[in-house]
């Protein structure tokens, strides 16, 4: 505490427009960052972490408004600065990158021209200096071939190449504080390695203070110095990384790092090992897409399943792990044949399914269902829950009643209230809505079940609850279950055996402690390796080893 | 606005220095007269076209043998004298001597022999029906036509006008395709001007015809006929000048009353003898109610065409009695029976027959606004008496298909009778007229031995006073039938501004007048 | 290359679908009743079975349906658009001497409304809700909602008739002058009322469309990056918001230009102007059906050269159509 | 509904727009109570200026007919003319946009490429034609207008269900059985109703102008008197009787103005935005 902090914020107050479900989006909260301190500020959706982040941006969203509080930047209230005094601060003192590289950039300009703006915004250099600027920063960011890159328009640059682009800006003054709001909440998990790694290269060369808005704890133990944990807008807990991560004081922290997935398997296996009851057999499934391009130019090939083969037995939970494009839901949709692949067996219990008619495929569909990933896209916003649920039976000829009373059931067992059903999805969390999708799932009594990111949109300690009914309803219902995520961790957590994706293939398949523990392929020990929060020497890995 | 300032102001200085010469007291020469043409007219090649816009401009480019003043009394043109055999079977002409056509080769009696034997025979099938009285026609000498007739027939003198009988040139046509000779795009003619160019959607420019074997005719160097489809944008060019000459048609009858008051506006009814247009309510004769003489006769009486003719038509032309028009020879007042409006007595008919509420299907003359507005009075009036009308909209080619057809109850229409029964008035009424397919013979389908008897009478009798024996008993027979609701005996008015001289010499009005005209 | 396969693949389409339409229109069109032929000789106010006979050879429509059709297709490919009965001219001379008003009203139709109303729906948009954007709004909501046949005829009134400014109709003084100067300047003053007229509708669509697309581009993420710049609102406004917010615009207008065809029909019918909008008309009532189709064919093209143009000014300010397609 | 319903009560330019729709439907519905007799009967001396007899008072027209009984017997037709061929565009649009957003592929293109080729004809100089065709009548004219008015819908709902399609709802009502018709019309169309509504009320206003336009160039039905056909026959006087074509003109302005402003609060109303608060 000896050296003077940049940016001091206490007692912040940002008030929500008149009908929203609270008050205040934030309150009380109070932090500090001192010069080169990578401040993280943790916490779940709507706690309240980018709206204090924005408030001291002056970027707060129309309708909401700082009511009190006061924010010090080198002994200057931002709050009662006037547009044009904030203006200068943008920028030029503070830097800001956001979650999403895509959407944060102009379409229509070129990246080496809206690095220039930061300057010319500032009236600093000429327009020739500026685009050497540009270049240099390009090239500090690490973009490769950056004279080329200075000349391309955002959509030619890939998703971790644009945030490059994005950090380049927001450094290009060289400002004391940088906010990064999600920056990697976006990318794989190779590129979100490798952008922290820039953040915390660069804030070692330039002394920049961080302040760093996250939900994962990974990534606050590979990068944070001190933390801010915030819920429902106000700090819950403040202290050292090493301190709260390693011994959480607030009830709701401790719940959060909990809820981590371990990377260890939480269900035993079963005790005595029985035979294998084979329920799927996959071979040589193939699904090309080719993008049409008309006589005289070459059409593109994209393979989204090449050649994929395994099989699932009774009780298993296959892992289908891999970066985004690497065909993983592609395959699962193979499975159910909401894609209809080009060549390749699909055995359910023995039988063939490919080649069969629609009227057939309804049959094998009830053996093999789905729980999809979007706990808002995935239910009908105008449909009542119960219906939602019965679907499958009254499409099967249940009569309605019948179908609804045992959707109630279903609802019960995957522990909501039987009130749900006659209440439409927006009434619902996003934890609850995944619960209904699983209900939905089982309603034909399936003997397979695939669920594609089931997990991924869900806060990490809804994650956690979800996962272990999962799990729960597998072994007491006995299915087989294909899970495919992104999320190593998870994987690891919930998985009997994995499968390793890159452009479609399987490149490593296996027990998991095999897998992860021992990785045979180059791209399986990338992807381990670039597991925020894994490096043994965190804060978290130190706890973790020491836990564990 | 500058330019035209400009110009302008260049105008007056020039009419500045001619002041100084004392005004004349004759017509003055030159200048240009600016018209208005409504539609755009196909082709100005009369021969070819013979819709009335054509005719107005091509009736400056071709002539005939004949003029015919407004008492519908022939006048020399192409032929200085002629000659009607006391039979009444030989029509022996004389021709102006030194008349050349625009492209500068002389105009002798081959020319009229082709025309009339030839060409016009094969283009022009109101033309064919009179030639068929004709047995030959031959050329004694180069100034010399002689018609000789198989029968007499009456009106055959009023043959020789320009848009029935135009000259056209021998040299150009003879062996080629009448029709899309390239000639007609360009036409040559003898008449006091010639065509200079046709800008498509925009104007049709004539320039004086400086060899014109009248002498000191023309008097203007030019005319401009502008093509102006908007009713309304033709009443503000009239007004805002630039049109001296709306002729009769061209605006609607609506604006009629409100234009005549404007400064400087001349209005006549004059010009339109020789056509004689009469509109009717035709009734199909052939089914339902319209072929029972007591419907027709409560039709009759229920429509008010006093107030038509006043609130429509600006009190122009005369509220029709009989089948012959106003001026259309041998008309005979005292042989009519009448049917003035009288709403009474077509309810009492309609009660007599036992009419119980048919539908009658009026597809109405889609000839513009005062058309509809009439069918819309129309169909009021015939619903006060408690006749039911559907009205029909249709297109031009829509209601000539329907009238071609015969799928109508009733209908309106109007059709020119060019002076004479024979020519203009049987063609509506005898049974041998009746065929499908075009909407200007015996739509309606009356049939009566009697009528067509004294029709074929009329038209062959010599001389005149056997004639009108004839059809004063045509016109009683067709009135006492009730055989269509006649309305109106038609008159267009001409408007034009004041300093627009000497217009109107004929019966045939703007379609021959520009030769004398001039403007002040 | 990219440019040249891109033009070449748009043109072939779009003379695919010009040829579809003129079969379409042949049959609707023939399914008309009325016969042409009777329409000619009723010119001459009387006639006879032989002369509608005589024409009906003349012309070809005493052929079969598809021979008629098989006999147009192949002169529209020939560029030989057929015969206009009532014109008595070929119907290829008639509809190009039509054009150039067409293009003429049209096009100072379409840079008028995409002009104005563009920038008044980024004025608008600059000050949403505030009086100023209330007024634009209201204002291209009036015109918007007023018929244009009403909007030209009470324009007449009062620029033409009542304030004698300009002039109501026609194309030009005819044969005024032969300065060419002179004669631009007189086409213009006749251009003002027609072009304003045809034009305020689609003002009003772009202002509406500018305005709603601005705002939703403002709320875009990278407009807040632009801030995070520290850039000003007035730069932000024009370099970022409008640009991104001008290309549906763009696109809209492009297929708007087939509606402004249509609206010439009614424009050029009321203001006497010498385009094909009114030639088109004039054909209908005459069942002039060469004449007809002929105007339909140019006018389908003209939309579709319309499409290619936008889709071409879509590419150059859009540089993400390029590589995408 | 009722949230639906408050949202919309907070636009007050929106409840005028309703307001003055309510007021056009009442004239229209009162119609034939106001003025039993014909619109087309001839009561008065032609050219009767308004406001000089309590019994006529906006005048009369060319052939003496009360303006006042034409007007609102002309709301009748033009709201009617109006609603049915925005539903018979609907009718057409709505399954061919549905069919192709939801099949995709081949179906899509051909039902796309289908609907381009409508949208390629100018839609004024076609339905012109269509009218033209079928002769003047209420029948011609509500078809015509439907005709030239479905491909907007068609692509409108295409666009919405290619969006909904990939929703995964759609995908696990495929996986629980449903067949495509009831996906279609029980899952995807519900959740599409809102941009439909918003979209054809904004077409009832543009059907009442293309009417109007139909009936100025004289291809109305001339057995029903419509605001159209009174400005077109009064064309020709606009100078001696400026009523005639104002009046009409003034109520189609009102009329299709209201009609805009009630579909603009429908759309702000039933945004997902706005809808989307409650989480």
């Amino acid at each position: 505490m000896s050296e003077e902090a940049i940016l001091s914020v206490e007692n912040l107050a940002v008030e929500l427009p008149a009908g929203a479900d609270r008050l205040f989006a934030v309150e009380g909260v109070s932090f500090e960052i001192r010069p080169g301190e990578t401040l993280a500020i943790v916490g779940e959706s709507g706690s309240g972490k980018s709206m204090s982040a924005n408030a001291v941006m002056g970027l707060l969203p129309p309708g909401t408004r700082v009511a009190q509080g006061i924010a010090k930047l080198d002994g200057v209230d931002l709050f009662h600065l006037d547009e044009a005094g904030m203006r200068a601060i943008r920028g030029r003192r503070i830097g800001m990158i956001f979650q999403e590289p895509m959407t944060a950039l102009d379409p229509l300009m070129r990246v080496g021209e809206q690095i220039a703006e930061v300057f010319e915004a500032h009236g600093l250099l000429t327009p020739a200096e500026r685009r050497a600027r540009a270049l240099a920063l390009l090239t500090e960011v690490g973009i490769p071939e950056p004279e080329r890159a200075i000349h391309a328009y955002p959509f030619q640059l890939s998703g971790g190449q644009r945030q490059r682009v994005m950090i380049a800006m927001a450094l290009a003054l060289d400002p004391v504080l940088l906010i990064a709001d999600e920056p990697t909440t976006a990318l794989d998990v190779t590129t979100q390695a490798q952008i922290l790694k820039l953040i915390k290269e660069l804030q070692r060369k330039h002394g920049t203070a961080v302040m760093f808005i996250t939900h994962d704890f990974g990534v606050v133990a590979d990068i944070a110095d001190r933390v801010v944990v915030m819920r429902q807008g106000k700090v819950v807990e403040t202290g050292t990384a090493a301190a709260v991560l390693g011994d959480p004081q607030h009830d709701y922290t401790k719940a959060l790092i909990a809820a981590i997935p371990t990377g260890h398997p939480e269900v035993a296996p079963p005790a005595t090992p029985r035979a294998r009851e084979i329920v799927l057999e996959v071979a040589g499934l193939t699904k090309t897409y080719t993008t049409s391009g008309g006589f005289m130019r070459p059409a593109r090939v994209v393979h989204a399943v090449k050649s994929v083969s395994f099989d699932l037995a009774r009780g298993e939970t296959l892992g289908v792990v891999g970066e985004s494009g690497s065909g993983k839901s592609s395959l699962g949709r193979c499975l159910v044949r909401l894609i209809e692949p080009e060549a390749g067996s699909i055995k359910i219990e023995g039988a063939e399914t490919m080649g069969q008619s629609i009227g057939q495929m309804r049959q094998w569909r009830r053996r093999m269902q789905m729980v999809f990933q979007d706990p808002y896209g995935s239910l009908n916003p105008r449909s009542r829950v119960g219906r939602i649920v019965a679907e499958g039976p009254i499409a099967a000829g249940v009569p309605v009643k019948t179908a609804i009373a045992k959707a109630a059931d279903l609802l019960a067992m995957v522990g909501l209230d039987a009130s749900a059903v006659d209440r439409f999805p927006h009434e619902f969390s996003g934890g609850q809505r995944q619960r209904i999708g699983i209900a939905r799932a089982l309603a034909l009594d399936p003997r397979i079940i695939i669920a594609d990111e089931a997990v991924s949109a869900l806060d990490v300690s809804i994650q956690a609850q979800v996962l272990r009914l999962l799990a729960d309803l597998k072994a007491r219902l006995d299915l087989a279950l294909i899970f495919i995520t992104h999320d190593l961790r998870v994987a690891a957590t919930i998985c009997d055996k994995v499968a390793v994706m890159q452009r479609g293939e399987i490149v490593e398949m296996g027990p998991v402690g095999q897998v992860f523990g021992d990785p045979q392929h180059d791209y399986t020990r990338r992807l381990i390796a670039a597991i925020p929060g894994r490096s043994e020497s965190g804060p978290l890995g130190r706890v973790r080893a020491a836990g564990a | 606005m500058k330019a035209k300032l400009l110009g302008t102001l260049a105008t007056s200085l020039v009419l500045a220095a001619s002041v100084a010469v004392p005004a004349l007291a004759g017509p003055k020469e030159g200048g240009r007269a600016n018209v208005v043409i409504q539609p755009e007219p196909p082709g100005i090649m009369t021969g070819i076209v013979q819709n009335a816009p054509a005719q107005m401009v091509g009736g400056n480019i071709f002539e005939s043998l004949l003029r015919f003043d407004t008492e519908l009394k022939p006048h020399p043109q192409l032929a200085t004298s002629w000659e009607i055999s006391p039979d009444g079977l030989t029509y022996t002409f004389k021709l102006h001597p030194g008349v050349k056509w625009h492209d500068g080769k002389p105009f002798t009696s081959a020319d009229v022999v082709f025309s009339a034997d030839k060409f016009l025979r094969e283009t022009n099938p109101r033309t064919r029906a009179s030639l068929a009285h004709v047995e030959t026609i031959t050329a004694p000498d180069d100034l010399t036509v002689v018609f000789k007739l198989k029968e007499t027939f009456g009106p055959f003198i009023r043959m020789f006008e320009a848009g029935t009988l135009p000259m056209v040139p021998k040299h150009i046509y003879e062996g080629t395709d009448f029709k899309t000779n390239p000639a007609n795009n360009t036409p040559i003619g003898t008449g006091p001007f010639k065509f200079a160019e046709w800008v498509k959607g925009s104007h049709i420019r004539l320039v004086k015809n400086p060899d014109y074997y009248e002498k000191g005719l023309p008097h203007l160097d030019e005319i401009y006929w502008h093509v102006i489809p908007d009713a309304a944008a033709r009443s503000v060019a009239f007004e805002t000048g630039k049109i001296d000459i709306l002729p009769g048609g061209s605006v609607e009858n609506f604006d009629v009353a409100r234009l005549a008051k404007t400064k400087n506006a001349c209005i006549t009814d004059k010009g339109w003898e020789f056509f004689a247009p009469q509109a009717w309510l035709w009734f199909n004769h052939r089914q339902g109610v319209t072929a029972d003489a007591r419907f027709r006769k409560a039709v009759s009486y229920a429509i008010d065409r006093k107030f038509a003719h006043e609130a429509l038509w600006n009190g122009m032309g005369k509220v029709s009695t009989g089948p012959f028009a106003d001026s259309t020879a041998f008309r005979d007042e005292s042989a009519l029976v009448k049917y003035d409006y009288d709403p009474a007595k077509a309810k009492a008919l309609l009660k007599e027959m036992g009419y119980k509420g048919e539908v009658i299907r009026f597809p109405y003359m889609p000839y513009g606004e005062t058309w509809q507005r009439w069918a819309e009075a129309i169909k009021q009036n015939l619903e006060d008496v408690g006749i039911k009308v559907e009205l029909i909209a249709t297109d031009v080619a829509g209601w000539n298909k329907k009238m071609g057809d015969w799928d109508f109850d009733i209908s309106t229409t109007y059709l020119y009778q060019y002076g004479d029964p024979a020519l203009g008035v049987s063609r509506a009424y005898v049974s041998t007229n009746i065929a499908k397919g075009s909407p200007f013979n015996n739509v309606g389908g009356y049939a009566n031995p009697e009528v067509d008897k004294l029709f074929a009478e009329g038209a062959t009798a010599f001389p005149d006073s056997a004639r009108q024996k004839a059809y004063s008993a045509v016109q009683k027979k067709l009135s006492e039938d009730a055989v269509y609701a006649w309305l109106i005996d038609l008159k267009f008015p001409t408007i034009t501004h004041c300093n627009v001289k000497n217009l109107i010499t004929t019966g045939i009005g703007v379609n021959d007048g520009f030769k004398e005209a001039w403007i002040e | 290359m990219q440019t040249l396969w891109f033009l070449s693949s748009r043109l072939v389409k779009g003379i695919l679908v010009v040829l579809a339409i003129v079969v379409l229109d042949f049959f609707l069109i023939h399914f008309a009743p009325g016969d042409p032929a009777a329409v000619m000789a009723g010119e001459s106010g009387a006639t006879d079975e032989i002369f509608l006979q005589q024409l009906r050879v003349k012309f070809g429509l005493d052929q079969p349906l598809m021979t008629q059709l098989g006999l147009y297709l192949w002169g529209v490919v020939r560029l030989d658009l057929g015969y206009s009965y009532r014109q008595q001219m070929p119907v290829l001379d008639l509809v190009m001497d039509r054009l150039p008003a067409t293009l003429i009203l049209t096009g100072a139709a379409f840079v008028f409304s995409l002009v104005i109303g563009v920038a008044a729906g980024a004025w608008a948009a600059a000050n949403k809700d505030r009086p100023l954007d209330r007024a634009i709004t209201t204002i291209s909501l009036i015109f918007y909602a007023t018929p244009l046949f009403w909007m030209a005829l009470m324009s007449v009134l009062v620029f033409s008739v009542w304030l004698d400014w300009l002039p109501g109709f026609g194309f030009e003084e005819v044969g005024n002058t032969d300065n060419v100067f002179e004669r631009v300047l007189d086409v213009s003053r006749h251009l003002v009322l027609p072009a304003v007229t045809l034009g305020l509708f689609f003002t009003a669509v772009y202002v509406r469309m500018t305005r709603s697309s601005m705002i939703e581009t403002a709320r875009m993420d990278f407009v807040k990056t632009a801030r995070a710049k520290g850039l000003t609102e007035g730069v932000i406004l024009r370099r970022h918001v409008l640009r991104n917010a001008v290309l549906p615009v763009v696109t809209l207008a492009g297929l708007q230009a087939g509606q402004m065809v249509g609206g010439a029909v009614m424009t050029e019918t009321v203001f006497a102007w010498p385009g094909i909008g009114r030639l088109m008309y004039e054909a209908l009532l005459q069942r002039d059906y060469n004449l007809l189709l002929g105007v339909f064919l140019v006018s389908a093209a003209m939309v579709v050269v319309f499409n290619i143009l936008t889709d071409w000014v879509y590419r150059l300010v859009d540089p993400r159509i390029e590589v995408a397609r | 509904m009722t949230g639906f319903w408050s949202r919309f009560r907070r636009r007050r330019i929106a409840m005028i727009g309703l307001i003055v729709v309510a007021l056009v439907v009442a004239v229209a519905i009162a119609a034939p109570y106001l003025y039993p007799q014909s619109p087309w009967k001839m009561v008065q001396r032609p050219f009767l200026p308004p406001f000089a007899n309590a019994l006529v008072p906006l005048g009369t027209d060319t052939l003496g007919r009360n303006v006042a009984s034409g007007l609102a017997h002309g709301a009748q037709v033009s709201l009617l003319i109006g609603i049915v061929s925005t539903l018979v565009a609907l009718a057409v649009g709505v399954p061919i946009g549905a069919i192709a957003g939801y099949f995709g592929g081949i179906v899509d293109d051909v039902l796309m490429r289908f609907t381009e080729f409508f949208q390629t004809v100018p839609s004024f100089a076609l339905a012109i034609v269509l009218v033209a065709i079928f002769q003047p009548s209420l029948t011609s004219v509500i078809a015509a207008i439907g005709v030239v008015g479905w491909p907007p819908v068609a692509r409108l709902v295409r666009g919405e269900v290619l969006a909904q399609r990939r929703r995964e709802y759609v995908e696990a009502a495929i996986l629980a059985g449903q067949s495509n018709f009831t996906i279609i019309t029980r899952q995807i169309l519900p959740n599409v109703v809102s941009p439909i509504v918003v979209l054809a009320s904004l077409m009832v206003a543009t059907a009442i102008l293309l009417e109007s336009s139909l009936s100025f160039l004289g291809l109305g039905d001339p057995s029903v008197m419509s605001w159209g056909y009174m400005i077109g026959a009064a064309r020709t006087v606009v100078r001696q009787a400026w009523w005639l074509s104002f009046f009409p003109g003034v109520a189609i302005l009102i009329t299709v103005l209201a009609i805009n402003l009630v579909g603009e609060g429908l759309a702000e109303a039933l945004d997902p935005r706005s809808s989307r608060d409650h989480h």
